[in-house]
């Protein structure tokens, strides 16, 4: 298994894990804000906040 | 190390000898109380059942390494000085200490709020722990102020559990009277206005309200910002503050129901939740906090304080995660 | 008809007035109070703020044609003798004149439960309106018992609200012990089963818990038949019992979500809804009764007795239907 | 006066067939749902049971005086011609026409909201009544805009039980997520912003909170006054302006444990309550303003504007007082 | 020792995700989810925010020692062989496998109650976990049954919160109907009944009511005995029953205001609390007993078990005592 | 009986319903704000506010 390192998210800038096996256009979720994150780089890991749709929830 | 907890059987006092139990370095010696002095803590706590405790009168204090006082205010005050002759450490959870007083002793007390205090913490033996709602607006408005984010006043909405208030039954919380109610009842000049001001720089302008809820405690914080800001730009202050805080959780979910901080996942834990939202226009901060008002609002910041002063890992004992669905 | 209530400050008194205010027959002249006698009756009863009402003195007592007294026990009988000299009729809803007990003038209270009183009821100038718990009971017991289906006692399981022990604070009713309470306070022997026994000559066995509501009790009454019965039989009972009964329903639907009697949908009603099932052996009824304990089962219950007293049109003043959601 | 409801299953259109059936005006002739048609109306609504309704199917609409649509936004849009072609009145409930909207007919939609635009109703043939937590603020905020106390946007704290988002369930109102809830759902950008703007002139800053209720709005208004103000100023203020408007009651008590606008007494009734503070520096003003979203907040609102489109006396058919104790 | 939880996005398996994460010996290998593969954890179960866990899909289960299904009825049985192959023991808490049942590999499931199976767990692979209520009522009853002191059948009075029938929202489950509810809703026929009798031979005949909490069973069982007992007789066969099971608490004080079991302060607890009384003439036996739905009736009894089965203490990973105030 | 007037209160505006039989030093409660106020003069009524003990009110 590949070593646990962390990038920051680009919008929250909380710790998001990579591990060297993630390939460019792969999304990763951030735990921290549930924003969807496109790998757009990787060594080092770069993420890009990926488009999403606004979900409604309720009330 | 040896503990008592002074007003045992009070809500706060409940959630010490809860927090004790748990905690590997604590060991109880005295639940204090003058009403049920004698009496089984079950018959006043029945989830410690189990424990076999018995309460104890305020009369015969034996010598431990720390005391807790969860007293009102005023009492406090009046016991201190007794209280330093058998403890070396004490921990008040009540407003008698709060701003730099002094002990008996001659010591300053330490602001029980390691997020903002930490280094002042180790060794010291007079911990004051502040109040719960002025807590959650701290944590809410300390690193905003720090990142320059804060113009002006702050409008702090905030909302608080019936236990807040403590055991004392009484009109206002009468369970017909208070167990649906919105009860504006404090909609200006609410004393931990103070707190705030002096932990952050920021004047807090509060409107509390009593909800229909038990525990728990949230604060809505309402900052001018001197230019317009993105959301992104608060979150990043919020993360970056609190990246090495084990108690402190950035909650500001872009999807699912539950996105900002909601006390209803507190309950029992020693956490503060805080996220933020911003207007489109950029020109208002939404910070929104959230924490068990007996825990880390008072208990619970007590042991983390502790834990701090005597150089032991700042969560021990204060692990539970709460639950869900509450 | 002018009227008086004396307790006007407390849970029963408090829906005497707005009852009154809504009922094109009655005019209110005094809400009597000792405590906030000269204080604006809003101060107490929020939602009668625009009435403009001041409670009165208990030393100044108008004549009137009829008092309520909502009282607690004991209470009521102390002030009997007074009130009835200012007063024609008494309307009492606490326990002190329940079981056929005589006024200080001579007069017989008769029992101001028109579903099995009715025809007692005109012309009478002392009502006694039997207990919250009881009436919900009886009415779920008092037609199977008549037509035959219960054999031996009864097991009745009994949920009530926090009102149901009125406006005065104490420990057991302090929100953070109460509001999330199943509190089985009364696991047996509760006053209410001498009642029940009076009114269907079944003996109850109850057991009496406090449940997370203000307002509401519901009753579940656990019925053997000397033989085997249907679902069918026992509705049919229930159906022929209440027909002609404005207040009461039978509530036993085959679909939807609300099915059986539900207190949260009778809020500020004076209604009694009553349905049942049947264990598929034949072996069991079970009749669930439910009503707002501070109507039907106290104040409304009394203006309802008092329109059959005078002869009114039984449903003035009560017409108020429920709210759905809750 | 013949009415037909559409959208009767849901929640305010439940409030409407009991408006209705109160109202000593209004012929209920059909209470309208596709996905009951046929059903009974106490399967859905329980507290109509002794009404004996059925739910009819959309697609037989029978000539009315008034059709009320309580429909979704969207659905009320869709529906408006042909209900127009037989109903002479319209009262919609939905955002859709909210805006001086014209109608399919061509005429436009008056706003349904008396208490500021009354003198518009009279002789109105199309009513669009404002959205709940909007018509909250807006009756907080409209008279001291008017008086020159309000400089620069206001922060609107609002708090919604989970009626107001009507009955459909999904993720967000399944109970045991939604029970406890402090649910932060819209920190920024709620589109009643909009409306509160279009009626009173004030930018609001709205958060908006889900709270555990299931009826009730409750709006917390920061305002900042271009001078330092008491709170005898803005109590002036506003009971000037509503001295003659039956549904707002001016609610800022100095005694009592209920002393500004609580949801939990309005449950069922048309009233809004709206009380005041003002800071110790006089810089900021808190209005508290309190309602039912599913009546003064909808269906209430509706039947007042249509009493005074007909010149019926303004509180027909809306007498209900409210609750005490809740 | 390696764990994964099937059905980890719902109720049952969010608790096995905290009790696990709690327990020393137990590591978290999958939270497995179809609808959530792939999001946070947080998402769904915001008290676990700080753990950073995502959801694996079901496609892909990891070899571990144990495996959890948190799956509803049906599905457990659908996907138990496949993950018999991956899984050494498998945990189930759903209905699938609760009569002694055969797993697909032929083993025979034990009952994960050891309290009364304690001795046939040892070692155990196939553990199924029995109902909450039938939990519940089994612990109350079966010491009795055991003792002489059941003659015919009981009624049991049980009491649920709306977390007992799981994530999956509904109309029976919006919470504008279930907030305020006393629901009726399996008067009579429920499947436990058969559970109960096969665990203590004792014919229950159940009334169940959907109540208003989110977490919490409480069952009233109403006991015939063959003679009159007395309290006392019956407390002594509690307290002998239960003398060295961790998790049955029996509680029936004299004093104070909590003195018989209350689901309230059982929340995230595995704790059983048991207590009772008795009628005046000894003819009714009463015993109440509370419990945590999702703990001690599924998640926490299924940890409690593997502890057993494999040797462990039995509390390990189960200590939290519960809150009180709650 | 005498005849109902109203005059203002002095601390919220809201009618006060005073009577001719009302006399200089008696003390009436405002029905909207709960504010005590004093009788300081007849003929007509005039209302000042009274003192009053700021009440605890809980919470
Ligand atoms: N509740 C909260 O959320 C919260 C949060 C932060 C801080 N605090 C502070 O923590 C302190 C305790 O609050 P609480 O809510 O736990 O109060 P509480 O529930 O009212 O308990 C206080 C206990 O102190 C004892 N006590 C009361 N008066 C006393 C006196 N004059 N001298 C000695 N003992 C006395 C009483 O026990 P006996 O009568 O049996 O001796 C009582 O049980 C207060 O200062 C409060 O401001 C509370
Ligand atoms: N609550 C229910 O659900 C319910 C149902 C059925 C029957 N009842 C019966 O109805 C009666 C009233 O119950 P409640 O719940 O309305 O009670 P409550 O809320 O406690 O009110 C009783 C009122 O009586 C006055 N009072 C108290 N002690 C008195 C005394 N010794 N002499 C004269 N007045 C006294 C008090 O007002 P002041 O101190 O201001 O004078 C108090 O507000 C009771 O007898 C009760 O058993 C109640
Ligand atoms: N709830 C509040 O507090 C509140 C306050 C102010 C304003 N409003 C507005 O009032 C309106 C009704 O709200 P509500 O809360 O009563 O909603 P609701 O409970 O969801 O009920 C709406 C009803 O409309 C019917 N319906 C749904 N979609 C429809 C469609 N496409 N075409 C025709 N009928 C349809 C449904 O009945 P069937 O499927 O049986 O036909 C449903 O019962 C909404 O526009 C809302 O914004 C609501
Ligand atoms: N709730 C209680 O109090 C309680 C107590 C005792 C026993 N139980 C039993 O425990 C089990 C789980 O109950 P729960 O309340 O946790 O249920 P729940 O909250 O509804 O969760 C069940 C989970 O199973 C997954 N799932 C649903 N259908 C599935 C299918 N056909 N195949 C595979 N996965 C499926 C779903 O997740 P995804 O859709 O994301 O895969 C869902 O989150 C049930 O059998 C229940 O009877 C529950
Ligand atoms: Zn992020
Ligand atoms: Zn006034």
């Amino acid at each position: 298994m590949s070593v646990a390192l962390s990038v920051q998210c680009p919008e929250c800038a909380g710790a998001v894990p990579v591990s060297d096996e993630l390939m460019v256009a792969e999304i990763v979720i951030c735990q921290h804000c549930s924003s969807e994150l496109e790998v757009v780089a990787t060594g080092p890991v770069v993420l890009a906040l990926a488009p999403e749709v606004e979900e409604d929830w309720g009330e | 190390m040896k503990v008592s907890v002074l007003g045992a059987a009070g809500y706060t006092g409940g959630e010490l000898l809860r927090l004790v139990h748990t905690h590997p370095e604590l060991d109880l010696v005295q639940a204090v109380s003058r009403r049920y002095a004698g009496r089984p803590v079950a018959e006043v706590h029945p989830n410690l059942h189990h424990l076999g405790l018995t309460f104890q009168p305020p009369q015969e204090l034996s010598p431990v390494d720390t005391a807790f006082l969860a007293l009102p205010s005023g009492a406090s005050a009046e016991v201190e000085a007794g209280v330093g002759e058998v403890a070396g450490t004490i921990v008040d959870l009540s407003p008698d200490f709060r701003a730099g007083a002094s002990s008996a002793s001659g010591e300053t007390y330490r602001t029980g709020l390691p997020e903002l205090y930490g280094d002042d913490l180790p060794g010291a033996a007079r911990i004051s722990v502040p109040g719960c709602m002025a807590t959650a607006a701290v944590l809410a408005l300390a690193p905003l102020r720090r990142a320059g984010l804060v113009a002006g006043d702050a409008v702090v909405d905030a909302r608080t559990g019936s236990s807040g208030s403590g055991a004392e039954p009484g009109p206002a919380s009468h369970h017909a009277e208070r167990g649906q109610a919105f009860r504006v009842y404090r909609p200006t000049g609410h004393r931990h206005e103070t707190e705030i001001a002096a932990h952050t720089g920021v004047r807090a302008r509060m409107t509390v309200t009593a909800v229909p809820a038990v525990r728990g405690v949230q604060v809505i914080c309402h900052v001018t910002p001197p230019e317009p800001v993105t959301r992104r730009d608060v979150l990043r202050v919020l993360q970056h503050a609190y990246r090495d805080r084990p108690f402190v959780r950035v909650v500001a979910r872009s999807r699912g129901v539950h996105r900002l901080p909601d006390p209803q996942f507190l309950s029992g834990t020693n956490f503060t939740d805080v996220g933020c939202a911003v207007d489109e226009d950029g020109r208002r901060i939404v910070v929104v906090a959230a924490l068990d008002n007996l825990v880390k609002g008072a208990a619970g910041g007590g042991v983390q304080s502790l834990n701090v002063a005597r150089g032991l890992p700042e969560q021990t004992g204060l692990e539970f995660p709460g639950l869900h669905p509450a």
